[in-house]
């Protein structure tokens, strides 16, 4: 029995000693916290391993967690609601890292979309996640449109590239602290409505995903991780240039280019919308259920799912 | 001097010069020859393998051009020669994807000036013992039809003069005999001159008239030897005395070559 | 039929195998049953038919017909001039051994995302092996019955049509069946670009919405377009090769 | 070389072409000039050739050396068993007929960004020419050769090892020979679908980032790597069938 | 009754039957048929195609299985008989991946109980003009040279006797009768038993003790030939009055069959 024990033991220690987390996109300001948490030691504290790693397509963040192939993903509470409701992916949230959504609809300048309406009939380019057909659906019915009438191209990460060639006349799917400053620091004007304006909830942009099997079986290294997590983010709000350093040093020159203007700049847009008097993370009932309806009023799903099993508050 | 210079000339060489070229230079074939052969004759040219035989055909039929002297086909010295002579090569060559009766009518769809009608063509047809195999594709048919496939196309090339390149090299040795007597039947229906390539000794003898023996190359003249024996014949003839002394010779001096 | 038996049964027991596994697994997103496939094919089979099935159709025949006009002329043009031929030739080989469809993400920044930027990666990848084979085809004409046409004073012209033609037919369907199945690979490696509908489309967007049966549907429809082309050119090739029936 | 001559002047007129064109036009993350991706592969030379080549390598040999082990072992027990053959050989032609690289997205859910999800990839593109060219290499061992062999009382042993084998050789080239240019393809495709690094992996990454000609470099190493592989190919069959020399 | 039966048998077919199975059913070859074969004979086995004779060779090497009666090898009946006799098989059949002394050491390697030393073999070599060209691959021979290999090969395998199918139908006429009469020389010095398969038969009258002729299918006998011909022989023996009436007689017998 004794033997038994230890074997158990050293096997609980290899396990547990990785965390795998997928990123929602390749890494941004919107990571700091993360990257902070791994140069001050936070991980090693909590005794755990972290592996970060980038999408190769925008939807793996979530199918790679619910398949187990990483421990976690960043991906968007919608679409965490959706999968639970019509495929009964068994997937929750852990956290909540982006409180109100960044995403936005661009368009070039010189090729003026004034309101939602005026989408009809045009190429609305979005990286194939779900929840972006959801927004742009909302948006043009609020504002008296025909969704019918837009033209929905799955363009996969290529949304600023088909923007600037005109493949597409507008995009969903880009950060307004992201995507929009490096396209305009590239030269090229572009403009953008925000989804909130038009009848879409301030539903939780980014949320951190697991499957309910990993949950349960690697609940402590995923709590151990966000203590880290959360040691990092404040960390980051006392110090933000600090913070920023250390996504800067960590960045892959060539594969992830950053600029540390528009990084700084996102980093401000981004904390208010991070912080919460429940604590970094923490998720209400309410934003689910509000977010669980727009989708059921919009077809997205058809029922509503059990909102206490789609997330999971951490302490 | 004797009946045969009466006769008008099928074909003639004169002063022929050819050479082929390669990386090496010039190979010397043809050295200012000379030869003829009469309308309505049957001449067998025989020589060791790669001693010109074929050359002599690529250059009457125009795929080789001479380097000097002139060609005479039914005494004119034609220019543009490709078309005026039926040519049937050491292969059957039929075309897989045409029936026996496309095959052979070829001649009639390439040729304008071919004044040759179908009904002509069924004729021949029966004749060369093809009838009921028009429309059967070459791969249907044995070897020796084959061949009659092959030499009825050179016969429906409309002219007098016919080329045959070994065309009996690739049957066994039963089927081959039988071609030669099916040949010699062909030949004096139709009143045609034929120049004949092989390497068989007896079948020289058995077929022609006159033999042409290629003793060295390049070659200026070609040794010619009258075939002792009356028309028409049968293979026993072969076994005559003086034929067969005249094939030992022959023999004899091949040897050597090979 | 009776030759098939065991391949028969072997894909039974595949089949069987496979819904055990699935059965077993029980997480259809990652591994659906086959009995599940059938339903959802049969379940979508409107929208898969009507909607997706024709665009990926019109890729495939637009496509492949470009690759055969182009590879024709192509191969026709090397046939008649030398100098084409020595240009062309060992570009066109080289060609094949580098990963040119690895390009095939910034064709849609040439092409958009209209159907161009898939037609272009079909054309890619079908048009190799129609102009090699339909070229090969060509110098397979033999020598010797070439010098007979010319012995029976045949134009250029009739030696084309009369025997060239007919030469490269047989080697010119081999590349067309190669061709075939690739274009419906090329198809589908196309959508994954960049596409808003389509069969390869719609079974990428059935992987993001966690749908198993929903990603193969599309692909056993696709399989079947492959076998169903194929079978076809199969046909045309024994209708046109009639002579080499046994 | 001298062969090769018109071909040169063929790639040079083209890269002259491109390279005025890639000026006019000036937008290089469209059309970079090709002038500019060579800058751009000596600027990113440690990045490409110390990061992501290996990956890819590793891709290449793993899927490559997997398919060969598999594909030979395959055609041996076909070309062993009638009941195999027969069982076998028809699945696999017709499989050829089907896009089953479509379902490559799903591979990566079942082995994530592991090397094995592009592993897999290559294992599929390659596996097929390999098992078939060897199969119908040892089927073509003369029927006639045989029975020499059985009249002179060789062993089953000996009937594979000295004919069968030696027969199949030229055919199992081939294969190779096709095979290894698709295996750089499937590794390619296999890092868009699922890649923290790797050659075909960069070059979508440079895409997101309007960098064209970023997206042309590593397409170039893995062109070379393409032209060398199969180079090698190449000489290692003039060296095993130096009989073929003329 | 004369010389040959104090001889010992190299072969003997007693009451052998044999036929071949298809989709129609059964095609009978041989029927209850006996034959005999004297060593160091030389016996050449003529008839029309399709008649049996590669089959009989078959039946001897065992890659068909008689149906009835027994064959004896040299007085034994051999179960096993692969590896016993010495085949050469219509085409010459040489590996191309193997050199000249590769090809011919074929059976050394494979025979276990095969006692031939790579010395014999290098004296066989030069025996049959192959001196010089042991690293040569057969695409690099002449045809002629490629069937001295092949019978190199089938006389390596041991035996004292060599079944020859057809192997020189392939060669051209004159290539031909020089490769007879040395294949005779090498008879001669051998001292081993020959069964030849021809169509040819001024190559059957030439080279052979006795002729067994085919004249139906099934066949129970063979008809049975003596040449009436002294050795050493020379082409225009055949040209001696007996032996010509003898060729014009089968030739006469087989023309109704073409
Ligand atoms: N195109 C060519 N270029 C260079 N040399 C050639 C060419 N064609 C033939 N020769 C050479 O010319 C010589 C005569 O060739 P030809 O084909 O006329 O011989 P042949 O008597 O018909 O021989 P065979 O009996 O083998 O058919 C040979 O030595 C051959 O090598
Ligand atoms: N495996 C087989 N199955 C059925 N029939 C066969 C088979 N092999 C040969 N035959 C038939 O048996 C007969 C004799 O064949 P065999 O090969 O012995 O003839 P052959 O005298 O050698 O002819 P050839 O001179 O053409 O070589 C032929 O009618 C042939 O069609
Ligand atoms: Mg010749
Ligand atoms: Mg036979």
């Amino acid at each position: 029995g004794n033997e038994e024990a230890i074997t158990e033991d050293n096997k609980n220690a290899n396990e547990t000693n990785t965390v795998s987390i997928m990123l929602d996109w390749y890494p941004n300001a919107v990571h700091s916290y993360l990257y902070v948490a791994e140069e001050k030691g936070y991980f090693e504290e909590e005794g755990i391993d972290v592996d970060i790693q980038f999408p190769a397509n925008p939807t793996d963040p979530l199918t790679l967690a619910a398949s187990g192939n990483v421990t976690m993903g960043l991906y968007y509470q919608p679409d965490v609601i959706a999968a639970r409701a019509n495929e009964d992916i068994p997937v929750k949230s852990v956290a909540a890292i982006v409180r109100e959504p960044l995403n936005r609809i661009v368009y070039r300048s010189d090729d003026p979309i004034n309101s939602p309406k005026e989408l009809e009939g045009k190429r609305v380019g979005y990286p194939g996640i779900p929840v972006n057909e959801a927004i742009v659906k909302t948006m043009v019915e609020y504002d008296g449109g025909d969704y019918e009438k837009v033209d929905m191209i799955n363009v996969e990460f290529e949304l600023g590239s088909s923007l600037i060639s005109e493949q597409v006349d507008a995009v969903s799917g880009m950060y307004v602290n992201h995507e929009v400053p490096v396209l305009r620091s590239e030269g090229y004007t572009v403009d953008f409505i925000n989804p909130v304006d038009y009848g879409v909830p301030d539903f939780y942009e980014i949320v951190a995903v697991t499957s309910d099997e990993t949950w349960e079986k690697e609940q402590e290294n995923i709590e151990a991780f966000w203590r880290a997590a959360r040691k990092g983010y404040d960390f980051m709000i006392e110090n933000e240039e600090e913070a920023l350093e250390f996504l800067l040093d960590y960045q892959d020159e060539v594969n992830f280019p950053l600029e540390k203007e528009i990084e700084a700049e996102s980093l401000s847009i981004l904390l208010p919308k991070m912080k919460s008097e429940q604590g970094f993370g923490s998720q209400e009932k309410a934003s689910w259920e509000e977010t669980a309806d727009w989708l059921k009023e919009n077809g997205v799903i058809e029922e509503i799912p059990n909102i206490e099993d789609i997330f999971v508050n951490i302490e | 001097m004797n009946g045969e210079q009466n006769k008008k000339l099928a074909l003639q060489f004169k002063n022929v010069d050819f050479h082929y070229r390669n990386a090496a230079g010039e190979i010397p074939i043809l050295k200012n020859m000379n030869l003829s052969v009469a309308d309505g004759g049957f001449v067998s040219i025989i020589g060791a393998s790669g001693s010109g035989k074929s050359t002599i055909f690529r250059l009457i039929v125009g795929l080789e051009e001479r380097t000097g002297g002139s060609i005479y086909l039914n005494e004119k010295q034609v220019a543009d020669r490709p078309g005026k002579v039926g040519y049937m090569p050491q292969q059957d060559l039929l075309m897989p994807w045409r029936t026996v009766l496309q095959n052979a009518a070829l001649p009639l769809e390439l040729q304008k000036e071919n004044h040759l009608d179908r009904g002509t063509v069924q004729n021949l047809l029966e004749a060369f013992g093809l009838k009921g195999y028009e429309d059967k594709y070459p791969h249907e048919l044995s070897g020796g039809m084959r061949q009659r496939v092959s030499f009825l196309r050179a016969t429906l090339s409309g002219s007098n003069v016919l080329l045959l390149d070994e065309p009996f090299s690739a049957l066994d040795a039963m089927t081959k005999l039988f071609m030669q007597e099916w040949l010699l039947e062909q030949w004096e229906q139709q009143q045609s001159t034929i120049l004949f390539i092989t390497h068989d000794i007896s079948e020289a003898l058995f077929l022609s008239d006159r033999i042409f023996v290629i003793t060295e190359t390049p070659f200026t003249t070609l040794k010619e030897i009258e075939v002792p024996l009356e028309r028409p014949r049968r293979q026993h003839d072969l076994d005559k005395k003086e034929v067969a002394e005249l094939k030992n010779n022959l023999l004899e001096q091949f040897r050597m070559r090979v | 039929m009776k030759n098939y038996l065991y391949s028969i049964i072997l894909i039974t027991i595949f089949l069987f195998i496979w819904e055990a596994g699935a059965r077993f697994v029980d997480t259809s997103f990652i591994l659906p049953a086959p009995a599940e496939i059938a339903m959802k094919i049969w379940e979508l089979k409107a929208e898969l038919l009507l909607h997706h099935l024709p665009i990926t159709l019109a890729v495939i025949a637009i496509g492949l017909g470009i690759s055969l006009v182009l590879g024709i002329i192509l191969a026709t043009s090397m046939n008649i001039s030398k100098t084409l031929e020595q240009a062309i030739y060992p570009v066109l080989i080289t060609s094949q051994t580098i990963p040119i469809i690895a390009l095939a993400p910034i064709f849609v920044l040439w092409f958009g995302y209209s159907i161009w930027s898939k037609v272009i990666v079909t054309i890619i990848i079908t048009f190799f092996p129609i102009t090699v084979s339909t070229f090969d085809g060509f110098r397979s004409a033999s020598k010797e019955l070439k010098e007979l046409f010319q012995t029976l004073g045949a134009s250029k012209r009739q030696l084309f049509f009369k025997l060239e033609v007919p030469s490269a037919l047989p080697s010119f369907f081999s590349g067309l069946k190669v061709a075939v199945p690739m274009s419906v690979i090329g198809s589908a490696i196309g959508e994954w670009l960049g596409a808003q509908a389509g069969l390869g489309y719609f079974s990428r967007r059935m992987m993001t919405q966690f749908n198993g049966a929903g990603v193969f549907a599309p692909i056993v429809v696709l399989s079947l377009i492959g076998i169903l082309l194929f079978t076809s050119v199969v046909l045309l090739e024994k209708f046109i090769l009639k002579w080499r029936r046994s």
